[in-house]
């Protein structure tokens, strides 16, 4: 039964992905989509390490950042490929999540959220200051990933735009996947358990600090894969990529779509990603209408907008 | 004193309360008795204002109370021990005793901690230390004891007995009678019936969200359905 | 041959000498009920055998293995599991995944499996899930199964804790004022579940306040009071046991009025 | 050794702004849980209303009250409007709001003020006064005096006044407040004003030293934070002593380790502290058994 | 109607530069259709806030380029945002004039961007040359660690050596910092120190010319010219900022510009304008972002189309087009086109600017 709706789910996702740029009336939607894929993506992350296992991390776009880099810095340096680049960073990225995960993941609320602040800071000065590595912040362009080229050679044009919002969303939607796999499975329920009552979860033999330190890599993981294949689209990338606004737009996404939820992450990212975009009509006022705005979502939907719109719904049906 | 009529309360969508009337005399002592999830706690969450009412009206010394914000319930006499304890655990002993009279800063407020310590003296022995250190026993007394801070004219014990000794239950059913002398009105609810229906005037019997019965305590003790599904006996 | 065996076991808060120097062993399909005034130290003897505190003195044996300050999560591995005498619910989780959780142990695999989905993963889970009906008929919550946990009534929500705590199949069970708000009969039920635990061979200590229920299942008791093991023995024994009578029972007369 | 005391004032100076702004978070978190991300903007507000009112021509004390004043009333209604609202909403949902409300909150005064820098004059003049072979600016003390006695006053709040405890017990139990009796609205009212004017003093006081502009919020915030959670949050002691301890870790680096990773060894600082006391220095541990 | 877009932080860290570019081109595209716009033509004029991200730069970019058909771009606060809107324009083919300082948007040379600025190497030259012309050789530097001020400091480390210059000891400081004492002790602190030089900009020039007067650091302080504005004494406060020195443009010195500069007519009618429309000062931002407006509109009249190529060849054949910053003349090889006469060293006495060329 949870199977059936996890395959409906990813249907739905995949038909909308699908669907969409029938009505796209030019290439720049193209590019916002692809933006609201990478960034949907690594909130999906952050929900597994929030929404399933209940830890706050205000750093996580540190993750993106070093995904970001390694497929700046690898190529430059190292002559990788950037495909193998992106593998890198999720790497690196997860070894460092495992590194810092198990001292950091001791601590609770505000705690936690004040360690892994400091890490995203401390990601993103190492970045902005080893300017001989990294360009400083003025930040460094960032090597073609080759695929598009390759798919060409293969007789298929497409534009920049056109790619990257398709191959975003095959990530995305493998990225979906698999966090709807672990809900629903020994771990993810772990997570949710020990989310719920820590002292319960251990008498029930979950080894809390570990399955902890698993959601943490994990979301580590997405959020770094998200990093590369923005930089990898951008072409370009600054330490802004690691910065803390980075990390709370991610965190943002996240409540405002329904932490728990996958699919609200996947809406609060879209409704983040296109605000901005929406609101330049606003031109001076954007800042207030967008703060205007994610006050009264929540007010109004408190619990984020899938879960709580889907509350509602039920409601009238009963 | 206190009366309810046509009561209604829901979670959510799912009701479950379906139209209680209820009755508590000056003076008196009444208990309420049902099962697990009868809607005990809900009633009395109704009554202290902590648990919206969908219909039905709620008076309380001859004014309405209905609408009235839990906040403002104390200030008219009405006071709850709920169930759970609901004590502040980061607090000491001693704060959450003198939050108990919050409403009031004079003198009495003094002897009244004195008599709370009198009637649980382990209070005193632990009232500079948080109360989330306390025994779940202790606790309960705290909870109890915060209630009376208030200096109800009716008091609203949910489960007081639940996680005490045997010699402190037996104690707190002593306190309620006490109470009655001191023209203290009690709602109580709890699951020892047969030590809150000898106390007691006279008792109700809930069962899903309905009064099923009602009447004097003899006679409901007496009664062989509610010594059946109730007393066990 | 005893399965649980705790030895001179202690534990201070601050000056307050909160468990001293207890000891007391049981054995496989026995009931131990350990008794006492409020705060006497049960809990706190709990939490030290569960491991969630760390004793400040004495051993745990479980099997005859040293098992002291475990972590809690070892213990459960390793057989041991309790409930909670303040709610410890998964409250955002529905009645049967609170159960389901219960099964982790059965239920775990690698990661990856749990990632991709991998056929064993979903076939463990379809068994568990079984598994966990079961427990929640036989604690006659199943159907209340799919309503979110936090939504019960306390009295329902210390059913569950039992349910979870069995989903773990233990050898050692730890039930902490299982009763607690539970009224006559259902207490009566409760009973015959711990009883029917125990003939399966599950060693079983019990905290409870209620001496009805403790008199008539206990094969064995043990009194706290202030920390210290003041008697033990038979049920008999202890009922008439002057200290215990002075410490916790109090006269015939109040125990009477206490419990009907 | 003169260098040393020159650091040390340095410190001083930048850690009483942090302790400003985390001692603003105290009253909110403890009456709500809630770390309200729109502190900082509360200091923008105390700085850009009072320099606005003050270029208009008003005395600089009338100009910083009116700016007090009007800051609490943004405070209250920003509880009233945004957070009592969204009651009974899971605490990250408030966050969130507290982030919006901050955004809307810049959105805001960089319409009705501008988006250029701008000071006040310091209130004792500028003349540094020489001391222990090192200087400090009049107005740093002035700073350092501001966050000592909000420190006193919050300190005697909350363990002298029944109106403190009543604000703990808000966000300890809510429940439980409101059954003995307490106003929970009114004391999440009055802990927004309360720390709405706290911000704004710290605007006030800081502004003739760091200068003021409608995004300085934020930075602000975050060290706030940072200092809060150092010192153990909740708790003024803490507040206090994070936020100078963070000034000092910074003014010590830059003197002498590197002034490039200044804020990296005060997180790594932060870290290796969280590590040895899980709650901060003066954090207390919550007391909630099993 | 001609579509011309633009890409600026109007909000964000370098909201002080790209406030009043923005500003600025919102006043010079009224102006210019007032005057009936470029050959009978009028401006639309599509203006984003990028806030400085690089990410938002480049997805208006994209939007400006496909979806708003702009047929050319102004824009790019910051080299991180001008480096995502230039690789867009390089893609497609339309002319992008940036407002950012690096050296690397123009330099390697590409085919369709081009710059107003300076480049911070300039500013560093002119003040270094100055500094040789004092007889100072070593120097202690401060530099902010956002862009602006690392990207200088950086510049200025590079062609240091070029002009004999020894940099004895380098510190920074984050750009909300509130004390730079400590920084400054150590500078002073460092034996032979002979001058300062603070590359950065916002408030941090700022507070750090008034520590280095609370501290009592007597050596001449060198200022970057990304505090090229009055508001920069104003914050400073008359006593601290005297004598600091300064690379800046005409505008900074309009009113004291002799009458034959030629760049006098350009200076006075933007800065009237300017500070008639906004009531507040002008500032050499809004000068880059007034020149690459009228570079702009001067290609597009002599290309005398909309074509974005055409119009690309015509920026290129730009001569002598005078604005507030400075001479432009483009050419295939050079995409700046201004050379080190641009840049005026100024010092502020008794509050008030000063050349002293
Ligand atoms: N927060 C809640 N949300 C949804 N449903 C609830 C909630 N609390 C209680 N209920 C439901 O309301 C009904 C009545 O619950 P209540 O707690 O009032 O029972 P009770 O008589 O006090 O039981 P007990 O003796 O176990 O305490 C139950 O069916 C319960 O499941
Ligand atoms: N974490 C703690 N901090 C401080 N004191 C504690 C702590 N845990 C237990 N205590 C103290 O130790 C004593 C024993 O408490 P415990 O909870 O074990 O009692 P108990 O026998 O379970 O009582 P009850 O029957 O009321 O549940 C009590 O006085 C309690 O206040
Ligand atoms: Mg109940
Ligand atoms: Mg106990």
């Amino acid at each position: 039964m949870t199977c059936r709706r996890k395959w409906i789910q990813i249907s739905i996702i995949a038909a909308i992905m699908l669907v969409l740029p029938f009505f796209f009336p030019s290439g720049y939607y193209y590019r916002v989509g692809a933006l609201v894929f990478v960034n949907a993506l690594s909130v999906v992350g952050l929900v597994i390490l929030v929404g399933y296992a209940g830890q706050i991390s205000l750093g996580h776009a540190g993750f993106a950042g070093i995904g970001a880099y390694a497929c700046a810095l690898a190529p430059t340096h190292l002559g990788l490929h950037p495909a193998v680049a992106i593998l890198l960073g999720a790497l690196i990225s997860a070894a460092l999540a495992l590194l810092i995960g198990r001292p950091i993941l001791r601590l609770k609320g505000y705690y936690l959220g004040v360690a892994t602040l400091g890490f995203g800071i401390l990601v993103s000065m190492v970045l902005s200051n080893e300017r001989a590595l990294t360009g400083g912040p003025d930040g460094m362009s960032v090597p073609d990933l080759g695929l598009r080229s390759l798919l060409r050679d293969m007789g298929w044009r497409i534009s920049g735009g056109e790619f990257w919002y398709g191959l975003n969303a095959v990530v995305l939607l493998i990225g979906i996947w698999i966090a709807l796999n672990l809900y629903q499975s020994a771990t993810g329920r772990a997570m949710r358990a020990l989310h719920g009552s820590e002292v319960a979860a251990q008498t029930v033999g979950i080894d809390v600090p570990r399955i902890k330190l698993q959601a943490f890599v994990i979301s580590a993981v997405y959020a770094s894969v998200a990093g590369s294949l923005l930089a990898l689209q951008n072409g370009f990338i600054t330490p802004e990529v690691a910065g803390f606004m980075h990390s709370v737009e991610m965190v943002t996404m996240a409540v405002l779509g329904g932490v728990g939820s996958v699919l609200g992450a996947t809406l609060g990212a879209a409704i983040l990603t296109l605000l901005p975009q929406v609101l330049t009509v606003f031109a001076e006022y954007e800042q207030l209408v967008l703060g205007l705005i994610m006050v009264l979502v929540m007010i109004f939907l408190p619990r984020g907008l899938l879960p709580s719109i889907v509350a509602k719904l039920r409601g009238r049906g009963e | 004193m206190l009366t309810v009529e046509g009561l209604r309360s829901a979670y959510g969508r799912i009701e479950v309360l379906h139209g209680l009337d209820l009755e508590v005399k000056s003076g008196e002592i009444v208990t309420v008795v049902g099962a697990n999830g009868a809607g005990k706690t809900t009633l009395l969450k109704c009554l202290s204002g902590t648990q919206p009412v969908t219909a039905g009206e709620v008076h309380f010394r001859g004014d309405r109370l209905t609408t009235v914000p839990a906040f403002k319930r104390l200030k008219r006499g009405l006071s709850q021990s709920p169930e759970g304890r609901q004590i502040f655990t980061n607090l000491s002993v001693e704060e959450n005793l003198r939050l108990g009279a919050f409403l009031f800063t004079d003198d009495r407020v003094e002897r009244d901690m004195e008599d709370a310590f009198e009637m649980f003296p382990i209070l005193r022995e632990k009232r500079n230390l948080a109360a989330g250190g306390l025994s779940g026993g202790q606790q309960q007394m705290l909870a109890i004891a915060r209630a009376l801070m208030g200096r109800p004219h009716c008091l609203l014990l949910d489960e007081p007995s639940m996680g005490l000794a045997p010699l402190l239950v037996a104690q707190i059913f002593d306190v309620v009678t006490l109470l009655r002398k001191r023209d203290v009105t009690v709602l109580l609810v709890e699951q020892n019936a047969f030590g809150a229906l000898r106390i007691a005037d006279r008792g109700y019997v809930m069962e899903t969200g309905r009064i099923t019965m009602s009447g004097v305590s003899g006679d409901l003790i007496a009664d062989p359905r509610i010594r059946e599904a109730y007393l066990g006996l | 041959m005893s399965i649980l065996e705790v030895k001179g076991l202690g534990i201070s808060f601050g000056g307050l000498r909160a468990v001293n120097d207890v000891s007391f062993a049981v054995k496989p399909g026995e009931i131990v009920s350990v008794i006492g005034p409020n705060g006497a130290g049960k809990t706190t003897l709990f939490n030290m055998i569960s491991g969630v505190y760390m004793p400040g003195v004495g051993q745990v044996f479980l099997e005859g293995q040293d098992i002291t300050a475990r972590a809690p999560y070892l213990l459960a591995r390793q057989g041991l599991t309790r409930t909670f005498q303040n709610l410890q619910i998964f409250q955002e989780m529905t009645v049967l995944e609170n159960v389901i959780a219960g099964f982790h142990l059965t239920e775990r695999g690698p990661i990856w499996a749990d990632l991709l989905s991998w056929p064993s993963a979903r076939k463990r889970a379809g068994e568990v899930r079984n598994g966990a009906y079961e427990l929640l008929t036989r604690v006659r919550l199943e159907k209340a199964a799919e309503e979110e946990a936090g939504n019960l009534s306390y009295g329902a929500l210390k059913r569950l804790e039992i349910a979870r705590a069995l989903a773990m199949s233990p050898k050692v069970l730890l039930l902490d004022e299982p009763a607690a708000g539970c009224n006559a009969v259902e207490t009566e039920e409760i009973d015959a579940l711990i009883a029917e635990l125990a003939a399966s061979g599950i060693a079983i200590l019990l905290v409870e306040h209620d001496m009805k229920m403790v008199m008539r299942i206990s094969n064995h008791i043990v009194v706290l009071d202030h920390g210290e093991k003041i008697a033990e023995g038979t049920p008999t024994e202890v009922s008439r046991n002057p200290d215990v009578i002075a410490a916790y029972l109090g006269s015939e007369e109040e125990t009477a009025h206490a419990d009907g | 050794m003169d260098a040393l005391m020159q650091f040390i004032f340095s410190g001083l100076t930048v850690g009483a702004v942090y302790a400003l702004v985390a001692l603003g978070f105290t009253i909110i978190y403890n009456a709500s849980d809630v770390v309200n991300f729109a502190q900082g903007e509360f200091v923008m507000l105390g700085g850009m209303i009072t320099v606005f009112t003050f270029e208009a021509g008003l005395p600089l004390p009338l100009a910083a009250l009116i700016a007090i004043f009007v800051t609490s009333a943004v405070g209250v209604a920003l509880n009233k409007l945004a957070i009592e609202p969204a009651r009974g909403a899971p605490v990250v949902s408030l966050i969130i709001i507290t982030i919006g409300a901050s955004i809307f909150i810049r959105g805001a005064a960089q319409i009705v003020f501008d988006k250029q820098l701008h000071r006040l004059p310091s209130f004792s003049g500028d003349e540094p006064i020489h001391m222990l072979g090192a200087t400090i600016l009049p107005q740093s003390l002035w700073v350092i005096g501001g966050a000592l006695l909000v420190f006193v006053g919050l300190y005697l709040f909350f363990t002298r006044t029944l109106t403190g405890k009543a604000v703990l017990a808000t966000a300890n139990n809510r429940l439980a407040a409101q059954l003995v009796g307490i106003n929970t609205g009114f004391m999440m009212t009055l802990s927004f004003a309360l720390s709405a004017a706290i911000g704004a003093l710290a605007g006030v006081l800081v502004t003739p030293i760091t200068l003021v502009g409608y995004d300085i919020g934020v930075a602000l915030a975050l060290k706030g934070f940072a200092a809060a959670m150092l010192g153990g949050m909740g708790n003024p002691k803490g507040a206090l002593a994070g936020g100078l301890l963070l000034g000092l870790f910074e003014a010590l680096t830059a003197g002498y380790i590197s002034s490039q990773y200044k804020e990296a060894v005060a997180f790594i600082v932060i870290l290796a502290v969280l590590f040895v006391m899980p709650q901060g220095i003066f954090g207390e541990k919550k007391t909630e058994r099993v | 109607e001609i579509r011309l877009g633009a890409s600026l932080s109007a909000s964000g860290g370098a909201a002080f530069l790209g406030d009043p570019e923005a500003k600025t081109l919102e006043m010079l595209v009224e102006e210019v259709n007032a005057a009936g716009g470029i050959n009978g033509e009028e401006i639309v004029l599509t203006l984003y806030d990028d806030g400085g991200d690089p990410n938002k730069a480049r997805t208006f970019a994209t939007r400006l380029v496909e979806d708003d058909e702009v047929v050319a771009i102004i824009g790019g606060t910051t080299t991180g945002t001008t480096m995502s809107v230039l690789s867009v324009a390089e893609d497609e083919g339309i002319p992008f004039i940036s407002l950012a300082g690096a050296i690397q948007i123009i330099d390697p040379v590409r085919d369709y961007v081009f710059k107003t600025p300076h480049t911070d190497r300039m500013a560093c030259e002119k003040i270094f040359t100055d500094m040789q012309t004092r007889g100072i050789s070593k120097i202690g530097m401060i530099a902010g660690t956002d862009g602006f001020g690392a990207s200088m400091e950086a510049q200025c480390k590079d062609v240091a050596g070029d002009h004999g210059i020894e940099i004895l000891v380098a510190e920074t400081y984050a750009p909300q910092d509130a004390d730079m004492t400590p920084q400054l002790t150590k500078i002073k602190a460092t034996e032979g120190v002979q001058a300062v030089l603070n590359p950065g900009f916002g408030q941090g020039p700022a507070i750090v010319t008034r520590n280095y007067a609370q501290i009592g650091l007597d050596l001449p302080l060198y200022q970057s010219h990304g505090v090229a504005s009055d508001g920069f004494i104003e914050l400073t406060g008359v006593e601290a900022a005297e004598g600091v020195r300064l690379p800046g443009t005409a505008l900074l010195i309009a009113d004291i510009l002799e009458d034959g500069d030629a760049q006098k007519p350009v200076v006075m009618a933007y800065k009237t304008a300017y500070e008639a429309k906004y009531g507040e000062a002008v500032s050499t931002f809004g000068g880059y972002a007034h020149d690459a407006f009228r570079l702009m509109v001067d290609a597009i009249a002599r290309a005398g189309s909309d074509d974005p190529d055409e119009i690309r060849d015509a920026l290129e054949e730009t001569r002598d087009l005078v604005g507030t910053t400075g001479i432009y003349s483009f050419s295939a090889d050079d995409h700046l086109g201004l050379n080190l006469s641009a840049f005026r060293m100024l010092e502020i006495r008794d509050g008030a600017w000063t050349s002293i060329d």
